[in-house]
């Protein structure tokens, strides 16, 4: 965990390569390409790359035009303009009609850092997840970045993915297995399940580091998916372990802790704390100032084990 | 336009339909008189409006006057401009119309219909419970349909999108594009006005449904557009000024928009919203209401 | 619950009523004022109504400039317009400065008809419900439309009021006490709790009668208030009862019942079933046939109690 | 302009604060020749760029490039032309200031503190944790911001609603909104362009900084905004086409603009990006990037 890259590096990267290797991908950007890190497509395939200067809006619905002809568009900007500059016409010109439009969104969460509170998308994922149809990728480092981008190549249909301006720790080996859909156990232990997406993950794994001092043994999922959520997989670490904590960089209404609850209710009910932004919007600040702020750290994850432990226990 | 396969045969079938002989590539009335055509064409729109009163009065609700004051524009494109195969829907060559003001579904129904690409029967399902012909154009559910819309503003931009394919592909197909007068009061409209003329969209011609009116009354009471030839202008558009209403003249602007290269084309066409239909023209209540069974049996025979 | 009124014409008229006493109050819309009912108080007070034309996100925003000059504007126009296509304005001009705009939507849900899926909107709760400081009422009927309305003229802030166009009953006397934020025990019983919003609580209220012929007893909540949930009431109810069924015109996704999930969770894990839209996009259909296929009447309700019930005796 | 208690006195005070005179109900430059105002205001605007790099370089991350081209715009705004209280900034009476471009913050913050809504010391704080001066302006943190503002779009519809609001309440307060020229590809700005039209709001005065860039390079090639003046004609407006980083030819237009009446005026300010720093001008990379020591005292030089 030594390494760090943003995941909207990882996302430039691949893109060039998907680009190489398959003709009908197109990029649209607006007037962000150098932060998104579609500039490099840009530099290697100009004809099939077109800035849409600041109108997230067309954007999107020249996507799904473009969808209809065949290319495969992939868009990117902010996540707060992507998803919410957008919605109507993600909604009506791409879910509804269900066409292959991939959304790559940048900058998502606190972590966009000095820029404030305007910039700090901490909504895309309950925006996203109410679309049927969608598929919504939030990839918790560089290299499950570059396989859900290749993933989201192999789906025929809408796609978002969100993803991140601060470099965080690469946790996955490069010849790591990415199943879309399906969440990924990275610690098995039996007293509490830590289900975290996106940076947070990384933070989840110091958090179980922590709590195994104490000899508290937490399994850890990274839902790198969040729609469709691996329900069985949840549900079983929830039965397995009785209690659970999730953890991400979003609003904790609408984002990964809304889809555990609805999942856990309707399957397992246990004892649920969500970690992430607790309903107030962003500020300037360094990453790291916003993120503790915020009370998104491993500390925090760890505090909230261990309050979620004591209502287990009061449950048996 | 393409190879041409087979002549124009008119042969009157039934009530509202003209048959036609198509066993290829396309439709097109090649050895007809311009004069010939054009009666041909005033005849299919009447028969589109025909079909556009039946269908609202069955459905019970719905949107006429949208409908009607487009019918001699989207006759124009179903049997004579653009170059598509009804047997064929997803035919990668074939020109696109995006129906950008999607409350004028019925329009597209019945050209549809009428071209082939569904029997007109169909036509009576509009707006019920598992039709194809949804209350808003829906892609997924009925071919022919190049784009779901609903949501107004969003046509222009979609159909940018279809004619960057055709350009990166070197495509011929062009893109047609129908957008309402109250509908350009949505921004995404000059996103996309300004995109078009920036990436030279001269596969793109659009009909702005120049009607004077839109839900709440006219446009210029309501939120006023004017003066809407200079703003297309200024966002670097060839501009074309007709009456939408006139066969002729619609069948002419298209032409001189595909001589056009490096620009999109704005056609607009000044038209009557509830054309044909007297008590329905140029009144605002006639948006979105369907006629009742009388109103129906009125607007036919003035339709005859 | 003989009487029909749609929650819409009841906006129209007390927002005429608001207008008489309130001269600060002013109304907008986007070129469907003749829907939205706001048509009489356009009439009325024309010098304080502002028809927008089919522009939703400049009416959002310049809503928010009349805010800040001490004009308390209520914005209408279809749901799914109202939040979708000015999503960005009322998350950063509305939401983020805290400005005093009401945002009245009818139209909400299936029961919009035959305009179909393009027009109905299943996700403005989820929209809005992720926007720190938003209040957010879906009223069940017209009386407790006309008191939502009224509340919303008292808060000092955002407010998305969610209505409806078909005609639905009556369920409440005009006498009755309506209190934002606290949920409305309509039945008391101790078997089940059925936690409704909208027009699915006259529903309920229906399937609490068909349930008691078989002796079920359930308590019926009516959550007007969606934002802030009203946690302490429901919390209470799922105490009582051990398990719930929420009942929602909504995507099950986002709205009523993961506020209810996440509640539940944190506070007192029982079995949940979400009666809602599950997770597609709406058709043309008349009203009850719409209602009829998405799972949305009483019958849906008694058997998503049955199916809890048998989970909570399961779990006894 | 309102009532004028005070006379304006410079006493330069310390290196880079203009002291002035203000001890009731307004600002105004009302005894001074025309040229000494020029000058005074002049002078004003290279305090202003000085605090922007400073700040700038204090805070390691920002805008300088579109805040150095408007600050004469803002300089004169908040030095000779507003009506406004800087010990009462919620007066009612008081004229507006709108900055749509949230980006350009530094601006804003500059000539708030030089005008004595908050102490120049808070600049250094500039989008640090905790801090009143937010990356983009927070209109609830920071009293003189009329508007949070960040996402580009937006300002022209707020400031139309502000504009709206003194019509109804027959006040006389006027409202100034700055755009960026890239901004004006968002839609929604055409949008609020015909409601300001349509509504005749004569009260708007709006600024383009037409600086002929944006992030990803020269808005002619990003997405051509030309021709731009008469895009703002077609849309209804009073238009005027200044330098905009020439002082006296922006207090002149904006005195044109008052005298125009049933018409909004959107003054196009031609800038230079980066203005008053040589390696920052015209240059796209100095968009969003925060200059280092080195460039700090560089540019601190030459703004002497
Ligand atoms: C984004 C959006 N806002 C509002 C509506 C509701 N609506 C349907 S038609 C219409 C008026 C359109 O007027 P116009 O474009 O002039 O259409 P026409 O006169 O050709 O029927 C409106 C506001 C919509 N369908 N989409
Ligand atoms: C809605 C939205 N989209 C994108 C951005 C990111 N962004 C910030 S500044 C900028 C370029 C603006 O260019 P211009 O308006 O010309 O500003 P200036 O040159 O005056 O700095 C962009 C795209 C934003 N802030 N808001
Ligand atoms: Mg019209
Ligand atoms: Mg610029």
């Amino acid at each position: 965990m030594d390494k760090k890259i943003a995941t909207r590096e990882a996302y430039g990267k691949v893109l060039v390569e998907i680009g190489e290797t398959n003709k009908d991908v197109v990029v649209l950007d607006a007037d962000l390409s150098k932060s998104t890190k579609t500039y490099e497509f840009s530099c290697k395939f100009p004809e099939r790359f077109f800035n849409m200067g600041v109108a997230e809006a067309n954007m999107i619905a020249t996507a799904a035009g473009l969808a209809t002809a065949g290319k495969v568009p992939f868009c990117s900007t902010f996540a707060v303009f992507a998803t919410g500059r957008a919605f109507d016409q993600i909604r009506n010109s791409v879910a509804y009609p269900k066409l292959n439009v991939k959304i790559a969104a940048t900058h998502a969460g606190v972590t966009v850092g000095e820029d404030g509170g305007s910039h700090q998308s901490i909504e895309d994922i309950a925006l996203i997840r109410a679309l049927p149809g969608f598929t919504v990728f939030v990839p918790a480092d560089a290299i499950e970045t570059r396989e859900a981008i290749k993933a989201a190549l192999e789906i025929n249909g809408p796609v978002y993915i969100r993803l991140g301006k601060l470099a965080v720790p690469v946790i996955h080996d490069s010849d790591f297995k990415f199943v879309p859909g399906k969440a990924l156990e990275l610690r098995d232990g039996s007293d509490v399940a830590i289900i975290a997406t996106g940076l947070m993950v990384s933070l989840a794994l110091e958090a179980a580091d922590i709590l195994l001092k104490d000899n508290i043994k937490a399994t850890v999922l990274d839902v790198h998916t969040i729609k469709p959520l691996d329900v069985e997989t949840i549900v079983s670490v929830a039965i397995k372990t009785g209690a659970v904590v999730t953890a991400e960089e979003h609003n904790v209404i609408g984002g990964l802790g809304s889809a555990v609850a609805e999942a856990l209710c309707e399957h397992n009910p246990v004892p649920l704390k969500r970690i992430g932004i607790q309903d107030v919007f962003g500020e300037s600040g360094k990453p790291v100032e916003l993120l503790k702020h915020f009370g998104l750290t491993a500390e925090d994850i760890v505090n909230a084990v261990y309050e979620v432990l004591k209502k287990k226990s009061k449950n048996m | 336009m393409g190879k041409v396969l087979s002549p124009y045969k008119a042969k009157p079938k039934h009530e509202i339909s003209v048959n036609y002989f198509n066993e290829g590539d396309e439709f097109i009335l090649l050895f007809m008189e311009k004069a010939e055509k054009v009666k041909f064409l005033k005849e299919k729109a009447k028969v589109i409006r025909r079909h556009i009163v039946k269908m609202l009065g069955e459905a019970g609700s719905g949107h006429p006057g949208g409908s009607l004051s487009a019918a001699d524009i989207v006759a124009v494109l179903y049997f004579d401009v653009m170059n598509i195969r009804p047997d064929d829907p997803h035919w990668p060559e074939r020109d696109r119309f995006v129906l950008s003001k999607g409350h004028a579904a019925p329009v597209l129904y019945a050209a549809l219909a009428e071209r082939g690409y569904f029997d007109v029967s169909e036509l009576s399902t509009l707006r019920k419970f598992k039709s194809r012909l949804q209350g808003h154009p829906d892609m997924k559910k009925l071919p022919g349909v190049e784009m779901s819309t609903g949501s107004l503003g969003q046509g222009l931009s979609v159909a940018n999108g279809m004619a960057l394919a055709a350009k990166i592909d070197n495509k011929k197909f062009r893109v047609y594009v129908l957008i309402g007068d109250g509908e350009i009061q949505e921004g995404q409209i000059w996103e996309a006005a300004m995109a078009a003329a920036h990436y030279k969209l001269d596969n793109v011609t659009a009909f702005l449904d120049y009607n004077g009116l839109q839900i709440d009354g006219c446009t210029k009471d309501v939120m006023c557009i004017e003066p809407v030839a200079d703003k297309w202008i200024a966002f670097g558009w060839n501009v074309i000024e007709i009456d939408g209403n006139d066969i002729e003249q619609v069948l002419n602007a298209i032409e001189d928009a595909k001589k056009v290269s490096g620009k999109p084309t704005m056609i607009i066409a000044k038209t009557i919203k509830g054309k044909g239909v007297s008590y329905m023209e140029n009144n605002p209540d006639w948006h979105g209401k369907a006629p009742k069974a009388e109103e129906v049996e009125k607007a036919l025979e003035e339709l005859l």
